[in-house]
Formats: structure tokens, sequence, C-alpha cells
């Protein structure tokens, strides 16, 4: 894996940002990004997209002979692939140390909890069972992948439906979807997995992007660590626990623990009621055979992407009229005037005209024989910054 | 030489041995196998060699691959004939089952003559391998069920009499020299390992067979990048048989006055790393 | 958005849809849709690789074909391998001396006629990165049925019953046969038809091309 | 000198001989290299052929197993055929697992056979849903000299033409299998796929058509692996692959498509004349 | 044994139709008998001691046109290539090294063995690889490419016995084929050992026997191959397994001491044979050299005139 580096200047950002109550894409420290979850053609294979994050997982089975400690019970393997598709740092063919995180974490979530019923699975004791395979491959990483992969693993999971089987004597017969209806996985219960990002040992962010990721798990330009790190809770719908993993510099009290479980709580039974629901209205969609298709997904959201800003934190009441008076007015701030919402589109507030630019700007005699252009120095100090989602 | 036996608890069979700085630690394992269908009357035995990144900072990474590889082979090379080891006693249904011992050899620390230390570790540590009594055996169909018994001493010991050692000679101008440290190891461009079938006599005191008293090759090798007239390699071959018969003399005693020990007293430990 | 009209007499290809952008991460992305068939295919490069696989000549072009599961295999090997050197054909690699340029694809959806739409999807996916290319291309499939008929864009059926399928591509500038990949046993004379109809229906995925150029051009 | 030039000027030095009409080994550019055809010299084989196609060397060896037929597919037996490009064929290839090269060269060769249906499976199955014949078919090159997809067809067509397979009984009560290797009887081969590859080389005003390249020549046409490949089993066609490389005007396919049904015919000579021999000796 | 993903894999279960046969399994007296008739002689006729090199030794160079240097070797049935390639730096290696460095890689054809071989680098093959690189390593001058590796790549079409030796006197020939610097022309032989007779140049079943371990105790059994600098007189390798007294080893040494030399007039006159067929060669194609440019020379006359007369 090619490594990626992360200039000061950023890192220094965003952590500012943070503290100051603000994240760069505009979310409330608790706020997740837009969960989307879209079904192909076939049983087990969904896209799930979270924010700019994408992730697709299918589920395909096959008969196989048990393991011999577990002779009743079907078999379940998770691979996690990360593919250059994913982001320009990945390798192809080669695993990361991310590869092999997720994977276990995945394992871990959906394995080790118990949450698929194993023994229907089984075909003939010590003969025959069905083996799952869930492929969960990145398609964007834009941050969260944990969080993205397990729902995506849970949506196929849900979503999976296995061909029927009967038995005549000896042989097992296998019919095919047109002969039979398939059988649904089943599942006890359906746990997902959060990420928060900690900085300074104390903020608490659910649903970290891709930046805040690296900025949280990463140490200052001197070399010291910024108390940030990165907190996994896997959670039912039932809210109860199933995985608990931190990572980074941080140090946990357990308030904070606690904190992030709460929350965490939350925003399991969403998710997991969101899954069902598209699960259900993907069922009734089927019923009225109406065709499913991952070519749905195609539309031209991202038409605009190169000229539409991502950005949503402005400068703060960035007003032509404050601009013009002088600078000592300039950070004289009144917070309770009204931010500028991302909903009323006036995008106007924002963009200088090349006028109002010049107005700034004074030119100035310095040294002898020489000029200076001096924009407005009152600007150049710190700009306070608001994010316009609150 | 140090030498101590049964340091591994979980292990059925297992010694560490010291030789000067060379540490070293043998695991025996046994399983339940089929036996290869051209020998159905005998049992398995493979040999795993890992060099640990601590012995010496050469076999960080994969450095250590090649000689793990090569001593792996010594071994096998060495095990091969029934004369140095009798298989059969492996066997439990002709045909049908078999042991298989997996030796695992751990090199601790390398200070040069890592293949004789080698040999003596693992004969030591086949001599105290038990081996479960197998009770019962159904037959259902074409499956066989054993039944193992549960009690760990009910088990049988290892014929390891014959088994082989190893003798590194490291020429040296002329001469060939016995047990090669790491330093007079670099010196030598080419070296000769010989693989020697010990005495029963040693091993067993009441053993009464005349027959085997003899040792004989069972693998001869050559290492490095040199060459050497054959006269020296005669030589150099009777050299290494000598060496062998005397070290085996001794690892045999050492061996009976430490089983004595074990059965006399409860074992004083000596810690497992010291 | 498809091109039904352009040329109703002749034949119809499969509505296709496409979408650039599609992954924020990559140099260049898209995803398209022929009829049900899907494929998302991302480009990134030139960047550095490693110096072993450098070459001093032109840049090294390394593609990875991602089925949707189960274990990689032989033939996904060659379908990488069919759309690499398709792409070598087409990408000026000479003025991307020293570096590489990775072309990952990813199946999403297989109705038949999948290697032609991860073919065309991969032309749109480099035109989005910028690079530089000699030409585009176009794939075609088409299948020869059990009576011997010529279908064009076989669906999943037809595949099935099909004597032979042929993929062909051909470049924009002299529109002649760039790659083809056939299985199944056909004469001589089917297989010129094939190949002339196929060249005439290449045509159609070169508007199709230009026209989402330009959708795209226009906004940005 | 001239191995100076052409180790500096590679292009150069091709396009120089190109421009005269000639290809740098002396042959014109529809000339295809000497065929050399050897059955049955290996015996830990079932059946072997060795095929020279100029410099270019294939052996292959087939050996015989038996194991029940998959579940899906009762009454079909298994044709397994893999090509090896060992280190020392090229210097190109590097020991260790088979690179994408290797993988794409052997699905080619191994596609062409399930294409020419030369092989009925069905042939292969003993007792459906219980026993049936696994024909390990191994291709290795020893020397890679261009045009691989060719030699390798031959090698393996000649030598699944040449095999013979032992009588086996199998006793359905009992489940025991009894193979009697000394009454033998020939596997069935229907059909004689044969394959030729062409480089399309790019003048200026002109491309041109080169039949059965050389390495090199296949290294400045659009570099290895961009061969046109035609493969025609007894007037029909049973594969045309091109990946890549040079595009192919119309004219020149015809041109191709001719120039392969007459290799074919030679080609199939060469093999018949090659069986006929062997029969003989088998005879005597 | 997990899939070869980058192969195309057969059933798992599927084994050679010779298990089922009637003359699978025998046992180890009677192997012996088949072995050896009651004149003393071996199946293939040969004498105890008469290899297979005297008779129906062939070899070949120049084998492989890709290659630097390549040779070919058949002893009856056992048929073994290899080819050597020019030096190149040695990979993943951050040292300097004073000695260039001899990469050997032995390695078998799935079809070489009546049973089936996976194609998979074995213990076998590596053993062999390493036996190979020790044999080669004194022989070649080593501290003539620093830095530099040769690759030697060895490749057994069959195996009928004496495989290692085969090889190593295949790469010796394709190493002076390949004109990398040698001190000596290295030969090599083996010998299979079963109680008091002594196998020169043992076939495949002789080897087979000879491993297996006899019922009576304390017989001698094994093989030793042994590789020689004929004229240097110098032993490079020398491979024993199975197990022997003192004296047999000695007694086996002295044999195969004289096999290797035996074996030294084979592979010369293959030497000789090829320097003076290069040496032809290259007159030839002078000749034809000169042929083309008096052509040359007449046509630009033509040309002349031509010109003059235009």
């Amino acid at each position: 894996m090619r490594d990626v580096f992360l200039s000061n200047c950023e890192k220094n950002f965003i952590q500012k940002l943070v503290s100051e109550g603000h994240r760069l894409d505009g979310r409330n420290y608790n706020e997740s990004r837009r969960l989307d979850v879209t079904f192909g053609s076939e049983y087990g294979s969904c896209i799930v997209r979270l924010g700019e994050t994408k992730v697709l997982a299918q589920v395909s089975c096959e008969v196989t002979q048990p393991k011999q400690i577990r002779p009743n019970e079907g078999i379940l393997y998770i691979n996690v692939e990360i593919s250059p598709m994913a982001a320009p740092q990945f390798e192809a063919n080669r695993q990361t140390d991310l590869t092999v995180y997720l994977n276990r974490l995945l394992e871990k979530c959906y394995k080790d909890s118990k949450c698929i019923d194993l023994e229907s699975l089984c075909i003939v004791v010590e003969e025959k069972v069905w083996s799952l395979r869930v492929d969960v491959k990145v398609l964007n990483h834009g941050g969260n992948l944990i969080e993205c992969a397990s729902i995506a693993t849970l949506a196929s999971l849900a979503h999976f439906k296995r061909p029927d089987v009967t038995r005549s004597g000896d042989r097992v017969i296998i019919h095919t979807i047109a002969e039979k209806d398939p059988i649904p996985t089943v599942l006890y219960h359906y746990p997902v997995c959060m990420t928060f990002a900690i900085f300074n040992n104390e903020v608490l962010l659910s649903d970290p992007s891709f930046i805040e990721e690296s900025v949280c798990t990463s140490s200052t330009e001197e070399g010291i660590n910024t108390g940030g790190g990165l907190l996994v809770i896997g959670m039912n719908q039932y809210k109860e626990l199933c995985l608990l993993d931190l990572n980074g510099a941080a140090l946990y009290d357990s308030n904070i623990v606690h904190k992030a479980i709460i929350s965490a709580a939350e925003s399991s039974k969403q998710i997991v009621d969101l899954v069902k629901q598209r699960i259900n209205s993907d069922d009734t969609m089927r019923q009225k055979r109406i065709k499913i298709n991952f070519a749905d997904m195609i539309t031209s959201d991202h038409l605009l992407s190169l000229t539409r800003k991502d950005l949503s934190i402005q400068l703060k009441k960035f007003n032509v009229d404050d601009m013009t008076l002088k600078n000592d007015m300039e950070h004289e701030d009144n917070d309770d005037e009204p931010e500028p919402s991302k909903y009323d589109g006036k995008f106007e507030n924002k963009v200088m005209t090349i006028f109002e630019i010049y107005s700034l700007i004074s030119v100035v005699p310095s040294l002898p024989q020489t000029a200076e252009i001096i924009s407005n120095k009152g600007v150049s100090k710190w700009i306070e910054i608001s994010s316009d989602s609150d | 030489m140090e030498l101590e036996t049964d340091v591994v608890s979980h292990a059925s069979g297992s010694a560490r041995l010291r030789l000067a700085n060379t540490d070293i630690l043998v695991g025996v394992k046994t399983e339940i196998d089929i036996p290869k269908p051209d020998k159905p009357d005998s049992g398995k035995i493979e040999f795993f060699v890992d060099c640990s990144a601590n012995a010496t900072p050469e076999f960080e990474g994969r450095g250590g691959e090649q000689l793990a590889n090569s001593i792996s082979n010594m071994m096998q090379k060495a095990y091969h004939s029934a004369e140095a080891f009798n298989l059969k006693q492996l066997c439990i249904f002709e045909g049908k089952q078999c042991w298989k011992l997996y030796i695992d050899i751990l090199i601790l620390e390398c200070g040069g003559n890592l293949c004789d230390a080698v040999s003596l570790a693992v004969k030591a540590a086949l001599f105290n391998t038990r081996i479960p009594f197998v009770k019962a055996a159904l037959m259902d169909g074409g499956n066989i069920d054993l039944q193992l018994s549960d009690d760990p001493f009910d088990s049988k010991l290892l014929d390891v009499g014959t088994a082989p050692l190893l003798v590194t000679l490291c020429k040296i101008g002329d001469k060939c020299v016995v047990d090669p440290s790491a330093e007079e190891e670099n010196c030598s461009v080419i070296s000769l390992i010989v693989g020697v079938t010990g005495n029963k006599r040693h091993y067993y005191p009441n053993h009464t067979d005349k027959q085997c008293t003899e040792s004989k090759c069972t693998t001869i090798g050559m290492n490095g990048p040199g060459s050497v007239v054959s006269k020296t390699l005669k030589d150099a071959i009777k050299q290494g048989i000598v060496a062998a018969k005397s070290l085996d003399e001794a690892l045999g005693q050492a061996l009976l006055k430490e089983r004595q020990q074990n059965i006399g007293m409860k074992k004083h430990s000596y810690g497992f790393l010291k | 958005m498809g091109i039904e009209e352009e040329k109703p007499k002749a034949f119809q290809l499969k509505p296709m849809k496409c979408e650039f952008n599609f992954l924020s991460k990559s140099d260049g992305s898209a995803i398209l849709s022929q009829g049900d068939t899907v494929a998302v295919v991302s480009v990134n490069g030139p960047l550095d690789i490693k110096s072993t696989s450098q070459s001093i000549e032109k840049s090294t072009l390394e593609v990875l074909y991602c089925t949707k599961g189960g274990k990689p295999s032989v033939a996904d090997r060659y379908k990488e391998n069919v759309i690499r050197q398709t792409c070598e054909a087409a990408v000026l690699g000479s003025l991307y001396p020293r570096t590489g340029i990775t072309v990952t694809i990813q199946e999403l959806e297989d109705f038949g006629g999948l290697l032609s739409c991860c073919l065309n999807c991969t032309c749109l996916a480099l035109l989005n990165s910028g690079v530089s290319m000699r030409c585009t291309y176009a794939a075609i499939t088409c299948a020869i049925d059990e009576s011997g008929d010529i279908v064009l864009e076989p669906s999943k059926q037809h595949l099935d019953t099909a004597r032979a399928t042929m993929t062909f591509v051909f470049d924009s500038r002299e529109k002649n046969l760039v790659t083809s990949v056939t299985e199944g046993v056909f004469s001589e004379d089917t297989y010129k038809e094939a190949l002339a109809r196929c060249h005439a229906a290449s045509d159609l995925v070169f508007n199709f091309y230009r026209e989402i150029i330009r959708k795209y051009a226009n906004v940005i | 000198m001239a191995e100076i030039y052409k180790l500096i000027h590679p292009l150069k030095y091709f396009n120089d001989y190109i421009s005269r009409e000639i290809r740098p080994d002396g042959r014109k550019f529809h000339e295809c290299r000497n065929i050399k055809l050897n059955v049955n010299s290996l015996k830990t084989a079932e059946a072997s052929a060795v095929v020279k196609c100029g410099n270019t060397t294939v052996v292959c060896g087939i050996q015989l197993e038996l194991a029940s037929p998959k579940a899906e597919e009762p009454d079909f037996g298994y044709l397994v055929t893999n090509l090896e490009l060992p280190a020392l064929c090229s210097s190109k290839y590097r020991p260790g697992p088979p690179s994408d090269h290797a993988q794409v060269t052997n699905y080619l060769v191994s596609n062409i056979i399930v294409n020419s249906k030369c092989i009925d499976l069905k042939d292969l199955c003993i007792v459906p849903d219980k026993l049936a014949w696994v024909l390990y078919c191994d291709m290795v090159c020893l020397d890679n000299d261009g045009s691989l997809v060719d030699a390798c067809i031959i090698a393996l067509i000649s030598s699944l033409k040449t095999l013979r397979l032992p009588t086996v009984t199998y006793d359905a009560e009992t489940e025991d299998i009894n193979v009697d290797p000394d009454i033998r009887t020939p596997l069935k081969v229907y059909g004689l796929p044969v394959a030729t590859s062409f480089s399309v080389y790019k003048l200026p005003e002109r491309d041109i058509l080169i039949t059965d390249p050389s390495i090199y020549e296949e290294e400045m046409c659009g570099g290895i692996g961009s061969n046109f490949i035609v493969c025609s089993n007894q007037s029909l066609l049973c594969g045309t692959q091109k990946f890549g490389g040079s595009n192919l005007p119309p004219e020149s396919q015809e041109e191709a498509l001719k120039i392969s049904r007459d290799r074919a015919n030679v080609v199939e000579k060469v093999i018949e004349t090659c069986l006929a021999n062997n029969c003989e000796i088998n005879e005597i | 044994m997990p899939l070869d993903y980058r192969r195309f894999n057969g059933p798992e279960d599927s084994v050679s139709y010779k298990r089922y046969t009637n003359k699978y399994y025998k046992g180890y007296d009677e192997l012996y008998k088949e072995l050896v008739d009651d004149k003393g002689r071996r199946k293939d006729g040969r004498a105890l001691d008469e290899a297979r090199s005297m008779c129906m030794f062939f070899a070949r160079t120049d084998l492989i046109s890709q290659a630097k240097g390549s040779a070919y070797i058949e002893l009856k049935k056992t048929k073994v290539v290899c080819s050597v390639f020019d030096p190149r730096e040695i990979p993943h290696q951050n040292e300097f090294s004073q000695l260039g460095q001899l990469y050997c890689e032995v390695k078998f054809a799935p079809f070489s063995c009546a049973q089936q071989r996976r194609p998979h680098v074995d213990a076998e093959d590596k053993s062999l690889s390493v036996a190979l690189r020790q044999a080669l390593e004194p022989t070649v001058c080593r501290h003539l490419f620093p830095n530099y590796q040769v690759d030697v790549f060895v490749y057994i079409l069959e195996h009928d016995g004496a495989c290692l030796a085969a090889a190593i006197n295949a790469a010796g020939l394709a190493l002076a084929n390949a004109s990398v610097p040698m001190y000596d022309i290295i030969t090599s032989s083996s010998v299979a050992i079963i109680g008091k007779k002594v196998f020169v140049d043992p076939t495949e079943a002789e080897e087979h026997l000879a491993m297996m371990s006899p019922e009576t105790e304390g017989t001698n059994h094994g093989i030793i191959t042994m590789s020689m600098l004929s004229e240097l007189k110098q032993v490079s390798d020398f491979v024993q397994i199975g197990s022997m007294d003192i004296e047999c080893v000695t007694e086996a040494m002295d044999i195969l001491e004289k096999e290797c030399e035996n074996i030294v007039p084979n592979i010369q006159k293959v030497l000789v044979h090829n320097v003076v067929q290069s040496f032809n060669q290259r007159k030839q194609l002078e000749a034809e050299a000169k042929e083309r440019e008096i052509a040359l020379n007449v046509k630009m006359e033509e040309w002349k005139k031509l010109l003059n007369a235009g």
C-alpha cells in the first residue's frame, strides 16, 4: 500500500475545526451521512452508500462438507477486498493491514455474535451443509469503511435467499429458483458496526469522514499525540453490544465509551430499521415483478461533482457590508444573527465579485521604488469558521 | 552441553538442548493419519524447523527460511531408512490408520553447529515421546472408530535407539573439525554432514540384541561453496562416525539418568528459558 | 438518455445509461448500464509505481477485473488481459513514461454482453480521467443462435442456447478491428457477416459516447 | 555488427527488413516455419507429443486418473489442460507461480479445445454419477519463439489422437474398480483444430500481415499477446482471437482467413503422417 | 491444500488408474526379483556396473533459442533439459556481493513420473535445486561476475532414475555452452545399493527399491550421487541417503569416481562438436555476406548505368 500523507496544515485545520464545534462537511458531532441501500437483481447483492463511501456486498452459497467439530452447522465465510478502485493508494491483489482488520471485525460482528442460524444451513449431518460466502468489495473509500461494510454485509445476508433442497434417499436435489421458491437466511438479530472518531480524548464524532479518520489517528507535527482514536461499536437492534474495538492513542475513559454506546444504540436502531424497510420494499417490488437492477443507481447525481462545492463551512458572517467596513468592525461578532442556511440557496453570500475583491486590496508604496499590494490586513488573521448546518 | 526433556507439557514429547551458544527446543506432536498406499504398514514422520528471528539478526524476515529448509531436509533424509527409525512402530491398523509424528524444531539461539544440535535434541525428544494406547477399534463399514485411552500415563514409548545423529565436519586447511563453533563455520569453505545411526545399547540397558551394534551412515551431504579431494572425504566420513559414536553414548547416558531422576523424585525444573 | 432515435431503420441497441465521476476517490470513473448489464470502472493515474514494473518507454497499464463474488479464476485473468490489451492500443502511454495507470473494473450485473459492457465502460472511464488517448473504441457482442441467425447484443437466454458468441472492438479513427474474442464454432461466412453488422452497430456506441461527453462538458 | 544493431535499435532493424519485403529470419511475409512432430516419446505419460515450430518447442504429456463425476454433470468426464511456461523457455519468465501471460495463453489453448468440441466429455464417462476418466493434459513450453498457441494446439491434439484408454470394469455392488491396462481403446477425437497466428505491422502506407511470427516479430508488432489467432477446424472456425495491438483492416482479415485455411491443411497432413508412422511402429 | 487459482484444476479426489490394476502393489521380494535375472543382468540388459552413459548417452547443446546456453541429456528414458541465461543483477539485495551467485532450479514436468506430479514446487524439487547449486558452485568462476547471478534452470521431462546426476551433467554442459567461465568440466554419476549389489546409474525401479527398507535388519541400502571435477580430482557434491556401513560407502565412492571419469569424454565430444559447428556456421555466414555484397555491387552498377542512361 502506498503511503498517504496528510499535511500539517490539514491536520491543524481539522483539529481546530473540531475543537470549535464544527465539522468539515457541516454535520453535527453525532450526525451521520446519508445512508442508502440499493439491491441488485440477484438475491444477496447490494450496494451501500454512506455519504461518498460505497461498498458492494454479494452473498453466494455452495454445498460443502461441514467442519468436523461442527458437523451440523453451515459455514459462513467473509471476504473483504479493497482494490485500487477504493482509492489510489491501494494496490491490486495485495492484502493490507486494513483489509485484514476489516475482515476480522466483520467476522467478529457476524460470525462470533451468532446472529445467523447456522444449524438451519445443514442439509445432511456430517456430509452436506450450505456454505455462505460474503464478498465485500470496497468501491470508494470516503471514510468509515467499517460501518459501511458492516451495513452492506448485514443487508446482503438479510436479503439473500438460498435455493431450496429436497432429499430423496441418498441424493440431494438442489432446486433452481424457477422450480421452487428460495429460502431466506434466518437472522436472530441484526448487528451493525458503528465508528466514532475521538478528538482530544473528549470529542466524539459519529460516522467520521476519511480526513477525520486520518487526522484523529495521527499525531501532530511535533509528534505529540493528540489524544485521538477510533472507537468501533457493534450493536444489534435490541441495543445489545456485540463488539467493541478501540484504536489509536486516545485515553478512553468510561464516560466517553458510555456516551458512544448510547449514541450507537440510537443509530443502530435507525440503521437496522432502514435496512429492514428497504428489504421489505424490495420484496414487494419483486412480487410485483418489477425488475430490480443496479442500473437504477445511475442518476445524474454526480453530474455537478466537479463544480459543486463539497465544503459546507464558510466564513462567518461573510457580508459585503461588513467587509467594506473597517477592520475593527470585522471581529465584533454577533452570533445571534442567523446564518445563511444551505437550503435557501443564497450562494451570492459566499461569492465575492471581482469588484469586491479589488475593493479589499490597496496598493501601498513601501520601500523606495516599490509598491506592494496589501489586501485588507484584518482578514488575514484567523478566520472564524461556522458550519452552516447548525 | 545441557539437556532437558519434557519441557513442553502439551507436546507428546519434547526436549531442550543447549550446546555452547546454540539453543534448541524440540516438540513432538502426534496425530492420526491414513498411511500412504504404497507403505500401508508404516507411519509418517515430518520435520519443521523454525528459525526464530531472535536466534540471530540474519534470520529476520525470510532470511532463515533457506537454512530451515535445508536442516529439515537433512533430518528427513537421515530418518528415511528403517534402519534409522522404524516407522512400523507407528502403525495402528494396517492400510487404514497410523500415527503421524510432527517434529517441530525451534531454534532459539544460533551459535554454530546447528545440525548436530538439532539431531541430538530430536533424538532426546523422541526418546520421551509417549504415544497413547489404542484401547479398541470398532469397524464400521469401511471406517474405523478408534478409542484412545484417556489416561496420559497409559501410553507406550518409542524405540529410538537407532535414531541417527548428525555430525558436521568443517574442513579448515587440511584438517576436519568436529562440532564447529560459529567462527569456525565462517572460516571453512566446505563442510560435510554425516548422519550416523545410534546404538540401542546406550538407551536400553537391558537390550540384549547383539545384532545391530554397528553404526551406519544414513545420510551424507555437503555444504558450502568449496570442494574436496575424495581421500579427504573418506577420512572425514570415518572421523564423523567415530565422533557420532561417542556422542551417541553420552546422549544415551544423559537421557537414562534423567529418566531415573524423573521416576525417583519430583522433577527439578530448570525453568523454561534459563 | 439512450440513443434510440438515431438509426431506427437498422437496429437498436439496448438502452445505455452512463454516469461519470461515480467514485469520488478515483481520478476517473464511470458506471455504465447496457440493458440490464452493469459495470463500474475506476481509473487512477498516471501515478508512481514500483521500479520493477516501470517502463522507460511508456506508462504501465494495470488492469484488475473483479467479479461480484467467488474465487479468482483463470477466466478472470483472461478477461483482464482482453481489456488491458485493448486499452493499451487506445491509450497514448508513451506520454507518461515511468508511471502506471491502474484500471479497476467491477462487474455489477450480468445479463449478457458483460465483456463489451466492461470494455465500453473502461473507455468512458479513461475519457473521464483525462488520460490522453489515441482513439476511443467501442465493443459490440453478438451471438449466433441455433438456426444460424446473428443476434446483436444477446440476452442471457440467447447466450445459453447460442452456437457461438463473438465480441468485437473497433477503434474510432479507422473503424478497424482492435480486439476480437469468440467462443463456439461458426463458418467463415457467418463470421464475416457478424463482423460487418457489429461494425455498423459500433457507430451507435460512438454516438452515445459523444452525447455523454457533450452533456458533461456543458456543465464543466 | 548486425546483432548489435538489432540490440540497440530493434525497431529500426525490423523496419529495415520489412520495408525490403523480407523478414529478419529470411522468410517471406506469409511463410510459415518448419514443423517437426514426434509422438509417444515419453514413456511415463499415457500419450505424448513433442512439437517444434521453428524454434518454438512444446511438449505435451497426458496422464490418466479416475474420479467420480461432478454432481451437476453426472455423465461427463474431465479434460484438464494446463500450459506451463517454465522460466527456462525464455528470459522473460521468472520462476514461481504462473504469470498473467501464462494464464492467458493457458486459457486460450483450453478454450480452443473446448470450442472445437473435438473431445466429447461424455466419452470420458465410465459409469454415470460414479466413475469417469480425468485427462490431465500438461503442455510444457521448452522454447518460446513466438506463435506459442499454434504449437500448443498441435502438441495437444496429436497427443490426444494417440491416447488409448485402458479398459475399466466397475462392480456396481461392491464399488470395486478394476483396470486392465493391456486392453486399450483409442479415444475418439472429432475433427482437428489448427491455430494460426498472425502479427500486424503498420507501415505508414499499408498494413503488413506476418504469418507465424517469431517472438521478436511479435514484440515489434504491438507486443507479445496481441497476435491475431485464427483457429479453424475442418472448414469451420472455432475461434478468432485478437487482443489489442495494431488494428486489423478487413482486407487483411480476408487474407488471414485464407492463409489459415491453407495452413490447416498442411498441419493436418503433418499430424496424419506422424500418426501413421506411429501406428506402423506399434504394429512392428 | 488450497486450490491453485492460476491453473485449471481437476477434481480433488482423482486417483491414478494404476491403483486399480492388478499389478499395483508388489512386495519387496517380488520387486527384487524383477530387477536382476539369473545371469546377473539387469532388466534392460546392462551388467550391474554398466552405466547407461556407455551406450545410450545422448547429449546436445543449443537446444533453446531463447537461452544463452542450453543442453539436453537423455539417458535412455531419463530426459533432462537445462538452460542458462545471461547474468543479471541479483534481485532484492541491498549489499554488494563479491562473488557472483548461481540460481538453480530443478523442476519435474507434471507427466515426468508414473504418478502425476502437481505443478507446485515440492520438497523434492527444492532439495534437488539445493544439491545442484552445491555441485555447480565450486566449478564456476564466480569472482568474474560480482553482484550478478546466473540462472540455471533444469526441467526433467521424464524421470527414470539418476535424475540428479543427469541434471548436473546437463547444467555443466549448458554453462559451458553459455560461455560461463568454469574451472573444470563437471560430471556426475549415481549408484543404488541393495544389499551386496551395487547398481551403477540406476533406473527408477532400482532407485525405488533401494530406498525401501528391506525386511532383514542390517542390510545395506540407499542411493549415492557424487559429482566431480575430473581434472582437478575434486568432489563437489556428495549426497547419500539410506543406510549403509562405511566400507560400502568407500567402495561406492571408488566406483563413482571411475564412472564420473567415464562420462568426461562424452561431454568433451559434445563441447568440441559445438565449437566446430559454431565455427562452420560463422564461416557460412561470412560467405553468405560476401555473396550478398557482390550481388549488391552488381545491382549498384546496374543502377548506375540506368541513372547514367536516364
